[in-house]
């Protein structure tokens, strides 16, 4: 197994800490909120929450510019939110409104935002992986200095996609970020059901691609080990691979019965909540305390609730429009 | 059939998975494969418990690897076995079309005889509920184009009970395709229902003044536009095509001579669909008993939206079938 | 077009490689990339010389991994290029079919009209080449079916010439389908020869009793046919279809209004073909103006054939064109 | 990079290695032959020539038992003459007579036969892999202790179906083996072109399977490194890769004029020739005499000159029978 790199954590700076935890937390709530909401009927198709692994997102996309790309999965939220796309733009799209940052055309696995870079919300598990190459492509025969993030679950491994893509990227050293969110299941399927290999990253390895696993219950590993991958893909060192190691505390979808893992499984990994750890964590350097904690969740109880606001006084696309955007408007290249 | 016979009550769903259990009881060499049809229970629950009762190694979970375990498929049908590989979604058989397309069609007659693909491929199709433009094609279709494989498309309860033995008994490659909205539907089921013919097209509702075409997902609605005709005294007859390759056009033309009219309800894109080949076909053989030009009700050309609104107005309702007759009943005859 | 107009004597091939050429000087965000199009030229010789003219940036080898190169393509052209991807021949593109129908189709609307996708894909098609079952496709028509792309089948020295720039100047992903059989293909060109429009079908020849509609591969096939029948004193319109999606049936239909008899002649199997959705077509549109039924000549509904009598037998032939048009002609009128 | 494992070599048997220097004579003769009458157009289609990696065939095919399966590519005379198809058959089936090993319908490409267990000749690159992966699962299902052995190029290496089914076949411990015959190129494109990482075995062991190179220009290594392989494989221990490194000294198939690769790289490698290599190491070591030589040659060209005569006097498929073999006749299974 590789071995996760312990880093040298620099010491905790109060304000950004603090500004991961509310990070983390946005997420966090704004989930809780959709779940709930998908129960009421208010948000249909399909929902995957984040709910255990906003660490990773969080954590990842610090260490990216404005100008850097994203390419996500159908499990997307946090990194839309974390990206900053607005909350509410997101909410109006889970409602289907054509405020909605998809003009509610996508729906909770298909989050566009054309003004962060924020290319999707892919629902083809490893089919977002050979537009992030396209996109590092682009960047370098136009030379720009740009890095393209792509994450994926660790399911899309053993597509035969996943393994074009990394050759791809390696020979043409593309500027691409690898992403790997290894919950330790695709839906029912435990990795080990699924690889013969479970070190995933020797899998980067065999195209002779940096890798490296990484606590991805621990926000400020998550940061650093991203920054330091950056590092590389941006100066022109070629691809990376990370693999964040983490754990999905709800079910796959909203019609998951879980057959699949232990009840204890799961509480054994909630004792690493990523969000729960870090604020302990912070709570006792002295960085944290209840009125920081308080005004962060009211804060965040104000933007989920303008959110579903938003949402909710939204209005419908006209059916008219519907074969709008099959093809673009005619405009002169 | 009347409840006086010996009915069951039973959903799409468990006559499928009774159609599998019964399968893998008559045959040692039927066996399932695919993602998460074992620990997971299927992504639609049809085959739930039979991990439990037959095994991982007759119920066996793949990793995603669409183009692998389908081609492995093959290879085991061509080795001995009976294998029924269920693909989750047809959105997903893309990634093993080049294994269904230029393997299992056409290795049969490309080793001039020798080798014939007894296999069955399951998959679910068809949109319906806010999964939007990844999750929501209706391809089978487009499946028909293909010589060498054939295309089945169960409506009712009996056909989901009866077709899997059939298809297996079939010494070439069968695509079944479960359309998603049926799995809940529920009804009454002969106790002893068992196969039944997978090539021939049936009269669900007889009538004089107009044939409605359709198969798999949209007969319901068909049958409902039949009902709702029938109050305002016109007189449809509905035929449910079941299989979509063999396409069974005797029969359709039989109902045609009787009507002189026929409507083709299709939840495919329009252009290029199979409600096209018959269009064509009932052109070719049955233009003289036309009172009218055939007309077709099909899936707006558009990849689906995710708001509800949007995905209604795109797909064949009963009110467009049922206006399409009225404007043709009424136009001419 | 007459000789004495300034002319150049040129093979199809060579109109193709005039054509790519001309794209990458013009427009430095055209690159051209594909299995084998440099160091190898290209494996129909296509692209001969453009990796010595414009290096192995613009013009790029790529690994085997079709889905990969071909979603590639697709970030390129969101990040800013403009891609011009090369699949070997339509046989393999069954291998990126996922990245054609679920990103580059259905990326622009899944997003709310933010993401366009200015890519051409080009590729081989069609059977004559004793190249058997596996090689053989004609898949264009199938492509048809799906909303989002463009489909063309340049069938003439001008065509080969002139859509590549138009198609590059669409803000929406466009196939080319090139057939095998035409790059030989030798006469005379304007020299001056450029773009032309990509959406609408064109009479190759005039006539009065019957239209013969077709496209790509056949247009040869189908003019000798209009030669042989003019001979017999039938006087067959011949229109060329040029672009698949979208279909031009509003030429076909005046060619109809002038004729009341059409045939189809399409290489594409059967079932499902194009051919059958232009029949449906003209059944909707001009059913009172048809004088007999619209007949097709396709492609035997076989997987093809190696041995070059069998494969003939299996193809749409002059012969079996001429006996279509005088049944149909002997017949009625 | 991977060393190639010295083996310690029996002392040679006069016997067995006239055998093998008289199979790879065969090989090399008969598709001498065959280049011979592409050029008189007697064969047509594509021709792709095993010349310079007989040592590969030859040497592996002695390993496996007469109920092992073998799945070839479109470059398969020499495993098709080594595993014992006959050589009538196999000229009759280039010639697309009805005698061939596919009845004329498949073609150089897409030899096969029943009684040997060979199943093809597979034209997709990486194509066959997903069914030699099926037909070994077949076995192992049935409690049978054979092995299928599956050859393709190192260009396959790159496909996503590669990785799709060398971790299918690791994770379920499947008999299969996989014989990667590295000749440098695919088509046009060198293996530093087309892979990142160059060392194909470490492809393999990121799915923990067992894997060595092998000097393929060896037959003798290549005999003792199968037999090894197979003994693991087929008692159970899960697959294993191998990877013959070769040569091809003709062209890609009959259109090609190798731009790609120096005359002396070639010129180099035809100095390690694998007969005349060892037809000189066995004459060195008074194992082989001028008479023995001579005989050889003379039996090679009787059975050559056979096949060329049982291949003219072949005859042709009826053209009724075309559409055969799209389906198999009606049996109860
Ligand atoms: C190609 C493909 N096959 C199957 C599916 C159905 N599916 C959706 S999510 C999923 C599991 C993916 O697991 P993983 O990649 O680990 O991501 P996670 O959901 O754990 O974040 C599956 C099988 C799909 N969307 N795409
Ligand atoms: C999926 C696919 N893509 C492209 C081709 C065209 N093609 C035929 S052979 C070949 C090269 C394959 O090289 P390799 O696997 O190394 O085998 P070799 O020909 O060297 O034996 C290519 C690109 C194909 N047949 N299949
Ligand atoms: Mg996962
Ligand atoms: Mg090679």
């Amino acid at each position: 197994m590789s071995q996760q790199v312990a880093f040298q954590s620099p010491p905790l700076d109060r304000h950004h800490s603090l500004f991961l935890l509310r990070e983390m937390l946005r997420i966090r709530r704004f989930e809780e909120k959709c779940a709930e909401l998908y129960s009421a009927t208010k948000i249909r198709g399909f929902l995957h929450l984040y709910i255990g692994e906003e660490a990773v997102a969080v954590g990842a996309l610090q260490a990216l510019e404005p100008d850097d790309a994203i390419v996500a999965t159908y499990r997307e939220h946090g990194h839309a939110l974390a990206r900053g796309v607005s909350a509410t733009s997101i909410m109006a799209e889970m409602y289907g409104k054509q405020e909605g940052c998809s003009r509610g055309r996508g729906g909770s696995m298909h989050l566009f935002n054309a003004a962060t870079r924020f290319y999707g919300g892919n629902a083809i598990v490893g089919g977002g992986l050979p537009v992030a190459v396209g996109l590092a492509l682009a960047d370098k025969l136009q030379g720009r200095p740009r890095v393209t993030a792509c994450f994926f679950g660790e399911g899309a491994v053993a597509e035969g996609e996943f393994h074009e893509c990394l050759n791809l990227a390696a020979l043409w050293k593309l500027p691409v970020l690898f992403c790997c969110e290894n919950n330790l299941y695709a839906m029912g399927t435990a990795l080990k059901r699924s690889e013969s290999e479970t070190d995933l990253c020797l899998k980067a390895t065999s195209y002779e691609m940096p890798a490296w696993p990484i606590d991805g219950m621990d926000v400020m590993a998550c940061e650093e080990a991203t920054q330091r991958a950056v590092l590389t893909v941006r100066s022109g060192g070629g691809p990376c691979f990370l693999e964040f190691r983490t754990y999905r505390f709800r079910a796959h979808s909203m019609y998951d019965p879980q057959l699949y893992r232990d009840k204890q499984e799961v509480e054994q990994w909630k004792t690493r909540d990523p969000i729960a750890v870090f604020q302990a964590r912070l709570q006792e350097l002295g960085l944290l305390n209840e009125e920081d904690l308080k005004r962060i969740e009211e804060d965040i109880t104000t933007e989920v609730a303008k959110a579903v606001e938003f949402a909710e006084t939204g209005t419908w696309e006209p059916v008219e429009d519907l074969t709008k955007f099959v093809y673009s408007e005619k405009v002169q290249a | 059939m009347t409840v006086e016979a010996k009915t069951v009550r039973i959903t799409y769903r468990e006559a499928m998975r009774q159609a599998l259990r019964d399968a893998l009881h008559r045959d040692p060499r039927v066996f399932l494969m695919g993602e998460d049809v074992g620990r997971y229970g299927g992504c639609f629950a049809v085959s739930k418990g039979l991990l439990e009762e037959f095994g991982p190694e007759r119920i066996r979970d793949t990793p995603l690897s669409e183009s692998a375990f389908v081609g492995a498929g093959i290879g085991a049908a061509m080795g001995g076995m009976r294998p029924i590989v269920e693909i989750m979604t047809v959105n997903f058989s893309l990634l093993a079309l080049d294994q269904i397309v230029n393997n299992a069609a056409t290795m049969l007659h490309m080793s001039g005889g020798q080798f014939n693909i007894p296999l069955v491929i399951r998959m679910t199709t068809g949109a319906g509920r806010q999964l939007a433009a990844q999750h929501s094609h209706s391809l089978e279709g487009w499946y028909a184009h293909i010589p060498g494989i054939k295309v089945l498309t169960p409506a009712t309860l009996a056909d989901a009970r009866g077709m899997l033995w059939t298809a297996l008994q079939d010494p070439d490659p069968v695509l079944i395709f479960e359309h998603g909205g049926l799995y809940n539907m529920e009804g009454e089921l002969a106790a002893d229902a068992g196969a039944v013919d997978i090539d021939t097209a049936v009269v669900r509702r007889a009538g004089t003044d107009v044939s409605l075409i359709t198969y798999g997902g949209t007969l319901s609605k068909v049958l409902q536009a039949a009902e709702e005709l029938a109050g305002t005294g016109v007189s449809a007859e509905v035929v449910d095509l079941r299989s979509l390759r063999p396409l069974d056009t005797a029969t359709v033309l039989a109902s045609i001579l009787r009507t002189h009219r026929a409507v083709i309800i299709d939840e495919g894109w329009r252009s290029g669909s199979i409600s096209a080949e018959l269009s064509a076909r009932i052109m070719e053989s049955a233009f003289y008993e036309l009172d009218v030009p055939v007309a077709r009700v099909c899936s707006a050309e558009v990849p689906m939206p995710y708001a509800k609104h949007m995905e209604e107005a795109a797909l064949p309702q009963v009110h467009t079938i049922v206006e399409t007759v009225r404007q043709m009943v009424g136009s001419r005859g």
